[in-house]
């Protein structure tokens, strides 16, 4: 294993402290691990907060800023953060308006979130839970954990950060995340596996000309392993799973303030369609360059115009990665007017600003 | 009446933490078949954070105290999916525990039937996902069963090793419906679930601390 | 070889349309390639442009667009684009104040570029080229084709691209980006070697526990192998290579407008010192992981103050790249008044945008 | 008295083509050593450009008009630092032909020495210093050599290749001063320079479309 790291131990707290010392927009907290924003919020302001293993940089410390995250709660690579973590980052940025946090759909985060929420709202915080569950490679709900969190997150933060900033509050905020994660639908693949510090060698093995469909973002063995092919083949593949998806219905916890307890709630994901119009991002997992995400981007848009599917906006580049790994993901979140006006808001956060 | 001291738990944490050590590649190992490999190195951290603490451990004034404080320093340290999982199962192992200076078999069957509860709520799994409470709920049955029986606390500690075991066996040829591993849908079957072998390796360590 | 492309043979158009279609700020050329902006500039405003070999994305492609540079010429992979292509693209962007080509000094690249400015001065259209030699790791010009040029390149282009939207004329272009390569200086380090697509093969080998210091951006072989080692290590031989740099003196060719050919003019780079204030840039090779990078940045940090050197700006990311090595490079650039306001201006582009 | 015909330098252009394929992976190996990795690459595209123009270069009215397409075209597709050279080289060698419909061997050492000198003034090399003027320069003295003589055409060429490929392997022991391989310093002697050995290439080529 080459990584440009010190001691295994160290690599979420230096990595964290070169952020600091590169964002003066951002401060860290080493015990426990947390990156907030320097300036002050507006009063009343849902903080809006997310968190999850390390390992997928930018995500999520990289959009702690301005018109996205307070807050960002780093765990160990590829694992969960602990509910102290995101108890003391609440209580640190929470400024009257009640704290949402935004969780990918790992059982992992998802107990970990949920503990620190019900701490929170015992001591009388409002908190609210929103799980991201947009990876179609995970085929059902009944027999999985549900679908895994992935692209659909950075959408979303950069969303409902904005909403929070021009001042929607918890409930609005929650309700617009929900609706981000109802919209949103992505696909990944890996050409090689990629490599934990603390193991120091591949998660998985896979040959010179073998590709991996259905990644994750955890250096997780996907759901099924082809030849390798052109880019435009694994575009295709991508972008069918994702428009061949149907209707998606399950069920999500979310926190009853009546209740002061965990609820059910159903939502369902509609199928795209022709006449949509999508925000989507094409990302790197960590070490492809940005020349072959353009050639995937570019089959992308291809097939999108034969669909009738309008790409109104777009990322292309390493946004939530897994390490090193090579491979890519697509993401694609149905848009409407609302989601639009956010997502063009201003942003300035260390790896996603504009204006 | 025969019973588990304190200093007994005491030792049951730090064996447990040495069989942490020293299968932490092991349950990795096991962890990257079918999960995020990173199994070993959240139990190894979590359980070098409770010796860290271990003095302080010591000072507890009761069971209930020692147990609640191990769930804590679990929570807080391990994360990922056995993090809540294994610090609920201690944190509610301790509710049903009030001013015991030790505890009798009855004491710990019921201990561990709370704990099982919890990660039974928590975790929203029951037996045969393939997870912990694929060995965590055998040994509760066990306990249950040997607390009926009246056998002795190493009796009754022997039959929950050999029931992990098995349990931890059985996860081999599951389908897994819950955690990671459930991602994998057939692909999970034949091997084994790297939460059962840690529950099994708890497990373990507990009879041997007694005996 | 595992990529994410389609005919070894497309690589480059291929990306081109990708990013074509992901920014409508951007427009592209096929035959000849190149890259301009799609809106229209101020009548009189020098054209900035900038080219080279392809597999350095986002440069220059992505740099192209308000604040930055009009135009980019694309070469084949690793290989200087050719005099047409940076001609037909100089005609088409030109606006009635010159042009200016950046020029990274490469033997192909600045054969290239001249012949280009000869043909554009030639129909008298006013061309001007400027080099960036910024590598130290390049020992001397007396027995090499001087430095090369690497990560001052990307700050250049933000700087004279700035200048240029605010009106400099392209004399004070010219000895802006002289001043700025003046000030500059790179080094770099290699994990791994690259693959080019159509090579198919590492361009060099390397042991799983050695690493080549002083490596450009070619894949081609460092100064020396050492041992691999740690992330504070690695940052320390590179900054150290950057503050023992002397006085550099070299002589570089210019246009002369009176002589109407080529001038070699005397350039100095003063070594750096105590109380210099600087834009830092930590790079990364392609397939770095971001959180490596900001490892980097923490000890560069932690070394610049106890030099009492300030890093007054900075960028972590992966800028100028060698396709899909594992690597960094430091570039750090003496700032001042006049470089950082015009650092700070607004860019709009693909690969960097900030208001 | 014995001529080139224009037929001979298509096909020498052809030839030379036909070795830039076959030679593609050994140029790019010997540049991967020393320098990028795409010499081999460059110079087989740029010279599959050339056959790309070939029936329009074969209209061409004169040696003069061949040599200008023939050079316009590797300039505009070679790119790097050997396209501006080989362009320049042929460019050049145009530049001293006035109608010629067929070569002495008197216009084709004008029409090398002329290149020669616009590929040192553009590369700012000279002999010596591993490059492709480690070729060029003594292929152009023997040239010279052989006019005053008066030897063949035939003698002539056969004695360029004989220098060339002296030239070619004299690269080997020489340390780099100019282009991507002088970054190695001591690194760069022990290895045979790309761009002499397409040179040579070049030159066998011509020897063998004229024999
Ligand atoms: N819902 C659940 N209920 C009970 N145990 C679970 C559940 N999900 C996962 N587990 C257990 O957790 C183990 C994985 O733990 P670990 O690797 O530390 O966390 P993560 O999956 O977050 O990386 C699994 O092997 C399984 O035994
Ligand atoms: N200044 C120069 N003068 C003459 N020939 C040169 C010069 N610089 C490089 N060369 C020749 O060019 C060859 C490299 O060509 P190529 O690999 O196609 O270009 P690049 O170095 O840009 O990748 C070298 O082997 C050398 O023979
Ligand atoms: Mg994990
Ligand atoms: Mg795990
Ligand atoms: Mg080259
Ligand atoms: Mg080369």
């Amino acid at each position: 294993m080459k990584k440009l790291i010190n001691k295994v131990e160290d690599v979420i707290t230096e990595q964290m402290e070169g952020m600091a010392a590169a964002h003066t927009n951002i401060k860290i907290n080493l015990d426990p691990k947390y990156v907030w924003r320097s300036e002050e919020t507006k009063k009343g302001k849902v903080a809006i907060i997310s968190g999850g293993g390390s390992g997928h940089e930018p995500m999520h410390a990289g959009f702690v800023g301005f018109g996205m995250l307070d807050a960002a709660c780093p765990g160990e690579v590829f694992t969960s953060p602990t509910p102290d973590q995101m108890y003391e980052c609440a209580k640190k940025v929470e400024n009257g308006g009640g704290v949402l946090f935004l969780v990918k759909n790992y059982t992992g985060d998802v107990m970990n979130f949920e503990m620190a929420a019900e701490m929170l709202n015992g001591e009388g915080i409002k908190t609210q839970n929103i799980l991201i569950d947009d990876d179609v490679a995970v085929k059902d709900s009944l027999y999985t954990a549900g679908r895994r969190g992935v692209g659909t997150t950075v959408i979303m933060e950069k969303i409902v950060g904005a909403a929070a900033e021009a001042g929607y509050n918890l409930e609005q905020c929650a309700a617009l995340a929900e609706k981000v994660n109802s919209r949103g639908r992505s696909m990944g693949m890996a050409l090689t596996s990629c490599i934990v510090p603390a193991a120091g060698k591949p998660n998985f093995d896979i040959a010179e000309d073998e590709i991996e469909i259905g990644v994750g973002i955890h250096g997780e063995p996907g759901r099924k392993r082809i030849p390798h092919t052109t880019a435009d083949e694994i575009t295709s593949i991508l972008v069918d799973a994702i428009f061949d998806d149907k209707d998606y219905s399950r069920l999500l916890r979310e926190w009853d303030f009546n209740t002061n307890g965990w609820e059910e709630k159903e939502m369902v994901s509609k199928a795209f369609a022709s006449g949509d119009k999508m925000i989507a991002l094409v990302n790197g997992l960590g070490s492809t360059p940005l020349s072959e995400l353009y050639c995937v981007y570019r089959k992308l848009d291809e097939i999108c115009k034969t669909k009738n599917v309008e790409l109104s906006r777009n990322l292309v580049g390493s946004y939530i990665t897994a390490l090193d790994m090579q491979g890519c993901s697509i993401t694609l979140v149905r848009a409407d007017e609302e989601i639009l006006k956010f997502w063009d808001a201003t942003v300035n956060t260390p790896a996603l600003h504009w204006a | 009446m025969e019973t588990i001291k304190l200093s007994q738990l005491i030792t049951w944490l730090e064996k447990t933490a040495k069989y942490m050590q020293e299968n932490k590649e092991y349950l990795t190992e096991l962890d990257s078949a079918i999960g995020d490999a990173d199994h070993g190195f959240n139990m190894e951290r979590g359980f070098n954070k409770v010796i860290g603490k271990i003095e302080e451990l010591k000072q507890s004034e009761d069971a209930a105290a020692l147990l609640k404080g191990t769930g804590m320093t679990l929570i807080s340290s391990i994360g990922g999916a056995s993090g809540p999982l294994y610090g609920t199962f201690f944190l509610q192992a301790s509710m049903v525990l009030k001013g015991n200076k030790e505890l009798t078999l009855e004491d710990l069957k019921a201990s561990f039937e709370n704990g099982l509860k919890g990660v039974k709520s928590r975790g929203r799994a029951s037996l045969g996902e393939k997870t912990m409470i694929d060995v965590l709920e055998p040994v509760v049955t066990s306990l249950v069963t040997s607390t009926e029986k009246g056998l002795t606390i190493n009796e009754a500690l022997e039959n929950t090793v050999n029931v992990a075991e098995t349990g931890m066996k059985s996860t081999i040829n599951m389908l897994a419906t819950k955690g990671r591993a459930s991602y994998l849908g057939e692909r999970s079957v034949g091997h084994q679930d790297p939460g059962a072998t840690s529950s099994y390796l708890i497990l373990k360590a507990l009879k041997e601390s007694i005996n």
